[in-house]
């Protein structure tokens, strides 16, 4: 047993990685898995981005008191406090567009059950539903509203196509596994179950690997 | 289209990760610590040695205030024994990922992994496996990009002559890029099952991603009729397929 | 299958050989003889969309209930066994586009609808072996001199002389887009490595 | 022999020409007229022969009357997936331009310019001064407000900033020809010939194209 797992014992909020990396790490893999799955995943439910949003507010302000001090050591700290924040905006900026563009793209599928419209953050379900009626009330005024009554809906799933696009859930992903453990996946000829390794990299369907992903024993790359 | 890229990261954006890499510095100016976003840097001091993600080692190296050592795997003698692996020991597969970082190291905080669940595990680029104490002879998950970016910028810090290295890079490049390529090659066949590229590099899955899983995606919709059929089959049968023989070597 | 997805409403446009299992006074337009009566065992090619519909359907109006379906269906000559037997002996050297520009597109649909074992065998060989020979011209095309050069869409500006154009012509959609990710990922990587040494 | 269905595949290959173009081609107005009509119509024919069964059309019994409603009613559906793709692919792309951080105006005064260059009079799109049709001119408007707001929640992200991630935040640059005086975010620096300075490149772009400042490394 090592000193960490002793210190544990005696104080269960202790965590041998210290929040700010941890909440990269955390920030880092949930862009990760948003730009490589073929759906929307949970917003995160610990309040990971409210948290790094409010960092970054708090260091941008930082930054401006400091501006103007030309004492050319503290300027080398700006320097590298401006690029890490410029850093850390980016991948904010590109998790949330990672986002939107999924919600875009299934608007009505996101916006059909209570646990799809659970996954969206408020903000992204207020932007979902506009969204929506804005693009309905496009169709609407260019043609759709000369169409017989019966055949205005936009949610309509009977006939062989469902109107309610839906992401492909059997794509393909590169998965790394972070603990060992069973790895089960189908396929077109035979399905079938490994005791995969830590840090092993397989091709799964997003279907098999998303439970992995979900239960924190693997990642998307 | 609030995005327009495609679905898995892109080159910039695998870089982009790779510089969140740790590696180790030798400091040439004091530099008390800064409080960064991502924790607390450690005051450095010359001339000893200090830890700082790849990108801020970069900035400090630009500015001559500090040199990077590079990863012990990075060494002539490392790369040759990697390339040797792979092209003699194991012609059809990518050699190993560095070993998982042992328990805690009280001597090294921070550098703990998982715990308990309540723990993030950490996974690279945020595991220590481009510093100084990394591991010689396994390529970690960054490996081209942080090789490229030290020979870049930090050449005058080698071990060997850059050039040197470089070759050796190229070599290892050419190795593994065939390898790549005959990954799709098998899906023609019946009877293919689990593919696993463990030890594939972030810049090589970078390239070939797209092309890869568009095969597999295709070959998956070509044998849906088939795939389901035996499926239904094997339900009539009564569920022989219930575990495939394989152990289960959970290990845990 | 995704509804406003443009590849596969255009996929649904393909036609397919259908005979008509009843006399039916007002479609005789859909046989270009729109007086007559469209009499039972004409055989049109109607497209996917309504072929599909046309033969699940029963007469009886009830979905549900089995009963005779309007029309029939045969595999659409892009699919027939001349072109499967060429496919077994040399996959490379069928041009499927010229069959179908939906090929593999067209293919699923008909798996879906009937049962197809030895085609499904055929078309997987054939994909998998095509892929790799569109991945290795894919690289030469990402290759030297071919900077800021869009990835074009006909195979006559790819820039591959010879046999390799003449195979690049003959991809169908699904393969066309393969070829754009294989040779985009390659630009991509190339670029990278240019830019690694600039910064 | 033209069938249903036919016109509406028109409009779908138009979407898919638009989709590999960087600039949105006209808006088919005559063509998506067209198209609706034609749904107007089938509908039409549908009630006619329906009328005469007065709510008790039995389809067992009437079987080339039911195939007929069915060829009827998926040519109607057709049309409406084709109208629909139509207008949703090229929502997407000017979606994708107010992303870009294009406006209504940008959008229908550069569509203009295009086509004038390309000797295209304005009367070949249909009359229109835009390649926007009226409806799509106000989706544009208010789907850029709709963006508008759901930016102004994230502030200090800057959403509709650079995909590209950062890199050379600052870089070193010798200065060419004296420029004076230049504010940046930390100060002002006096730009004298020859002197060197390590600058956020955001603050000099402008200053290195026009040749004073010259990058280094």
């Amino acid at each position: 047993m090592d000193i960490d797992d002793i210190l544990r014992e005696v104080d269960p909020t202790f965590h041998a990685i210290p929040q700010e990396k941890r909440d990269l790490q955390d920030l880092t893999r949930a862009w990760v898995a948003e730009r490589c799955a073929p759906e929307l995943l949970q917003w995160p439910a610990n309040d990971l981005f409210e948290r790094v949003n409010e960092n970054i507010k708090r260091q941008i302000e930082k930054v401006e008191e400091m501006t103007g001090d030309m004492d050319p050591k503290t300027n080398f700290v700006l320097i590298v406090l401006q690029t890490e924040l410029e850093r850390f905006k980016y991948l904010v900026r590109s998790y949330l567009r990672a986002r939107i563009a999924k919600i875009d793209c299934h608007t009505l599928h996101y916006l059909s059950t209570d646990d799809l419209r659970s996954r969206l953050s408020e903000m992204e379900l207020a932007y979902a539903t506009r969204h929506q009626a804005l693009l309905h009330n496009h169709y609407l005024s260019s043609f759709l509203s000369s169409f017989p009554p019966a055949l205005q809906n936009l949610n309509d799933t009977a006939g062989n196509v469902t109107m309610i696009d839906a992401p492909d859930l059997d794509s393909a992903v590169f998965v790394r596994l972070l603990r060992d453990t069973a790895v089960e996946a189908r396929d077109v000829d035979v399905d079938s179950s490994t005791g995969g390794q830590e840090n092993a990299i397989y091709i799964l369907r997003w279907s098999d690997a998303k439970p992995l992903v979900d239960a924190g024993s693997a990642e998307l790359v | 289209m609030a995005l327009p890229l495609p679905p898995g990261l892109t080159h910039a954006e695998v870089a982009f990760l790779a510089e969140m890499e740790m590696v180790t510095i030798v400091p040439r100016q004091r530099l008390e610590s800064m409080d960064l976003l991502s924790g607390q840097t450690p005051p450095l001091r010359p001339p000893h040695r200090a830890q700082l993600p790849l990108w801020l080692a970069l900035l400090l190296k630009k500015q001559r205030r500090a040199n990077i050592v590079p990863p012990p795997w990075l060494h002539p003698a490392s790369l040759s024994e990697i390339i040797h692996r792979e092209t003699k020991e194991n012609p059809q597969t990518f050699s190993p990922p560095p070993p998982p970082p042992a328990h805690a190291n009280p001597h090294d905080p921070g550098h703990a992994r998982r715990l308990a669940d309540a723990d993030t595990i950490l996974s690279p680029p945020f595991q220590p496996s481009c510093t100084a104490s990394a591991p010689a002879g396994y390529l970690p998950y960054h490996w081209l990009e942080v090789a490229e970016a030290l020979l870049a910028h930090a050449g005058d810090d080698m071990a060997a002559p850059a050039g040197e290295v470089r070759s050796l890079l190229r070599d290892l490049v050419e190795v593994r890029a065939a390898k790549m390529r005959s990954s799709t090659s098998v899906l023609g066949g019946a009877e293919n099952g689990l593919m696993e590229l463990t030890g594939v590099g972030a810049i090589e899955l970078a390239e070939s991603r797209a092309f890869v899983l568009g095969v597999v995606d295709g070959v998956r919709k070509i044998g849906a009729g088939a795939e389901a059929a035996r499926r239904e089959d094997e339900e009539q049968g009564g569920g022989i397929h219930d575990d495939d023989g394989s152990d289960d070597d959970m290990g845990i | 299958m995704s509804y406003y997805d443009i590849d596969a409403i255009l996929t649904d446009a393909e036609k397919i050989p259908c005979t008509f299992q009843l006399d039916v006074p007002d479609l005789g337009y859909l046989d270009n003889t729109p007086t007559q009566t469209l009499k039972t065992g004409s055989r049109i090619a109607l497209p996917l969309w309504l072929a599909e519909m046309l033969a699940i359907a029963s007469s009886s109006g009830d979905l549900d209930e089995q009963g005779k379906s309007f029309v029939t269906f045969d595999l659409p000559p892009a699919l027939g066994n001349d072109v499967v037997q060429a496919l077994k002996a040399d996959p490379r050297a069928v041009p499927l586009r010229d069959q179908s520009a939906h090929f593999y597109g067209l293919a699923t649909h008909m798996m879906d609808l009937s049962e197809e074992q030895e085609l499904a065998t055929v078309l997987r060989k054939t994909y998998v072996t095509r892929a790799t020979e569109i991945a290795l011209h894919a690289r030469k095309v990402g290759g030297v001199g071919h900077h800021g050069k869009s990835t074009a869409d006909e195979g006559s500006n790819l820039g591959v002389g010879g046999a390799g154009e003449e195979f690049l012509r003959g991809l169908d959609e699904w393969e066309r887009k393969l070829f754009r990710k294989a040779h985009d990922g390659a630009k991509a990587g190339k670029e990278w490595m240019e830019n690694v040494k600039k910064h | 022999m033209p069938m249903y269905g036919d016109l509406g595949n028109k409009l779908v290959q138009h979407a898919k020409r638009a989709q590999n173009l960087a600039q949105l081609p006209a808006y088919q107005t005559e063509l998506v007229r067209a198209v609706t009509r034609e749904v107007r119509d089938l509908d039409r024919d549908v009630a006619s022969m329906l009328e005469p069964f007065q709510g008790s059309f039995d389809p067992a019994a009437e079987q080339a009357t039911a195939c007929t409603l069915l060829v009827n009613h998926l040519s109607m559906r057709r049309n409406k997936r084709c109208l629909l793709a139509y207008h949703r692919t090229r929502a997407d792309k000017l979606e994708e331009l107010v992303w870009g951080g294009s406006d209504v105006v940008d959008l229908a005064g550069q569509q203009q310019a295009g086509a004038a260059a390309n000797g295209v009079p304005a009367a070949a799109n249909d009359g229109q001064s835009s390649s926007l049709s009226p409806q799509e001119e106000d989706y544009v408007r208010q789907y850029g407000d709709l963006l508008a707001a759901y930016k102004g929640q994230w502030t200090d992200i800057d959403l509709t900033g650079s995909l590209d991630p950062p890199r050379d935040l600052f870089i070193d640059v010798r200065v060419l020809k004296d420029a004076g005086e230049i504010q940046t975010e930390y100060g002002a620096i006096n730009l004298t010939k020859n002197s060197q300075f390590y600058v956020r490149q955001g603050d000099v772009e402008r200053l290195i194209a026009q040749g004073y400042l010259q990058k280094l490394g």
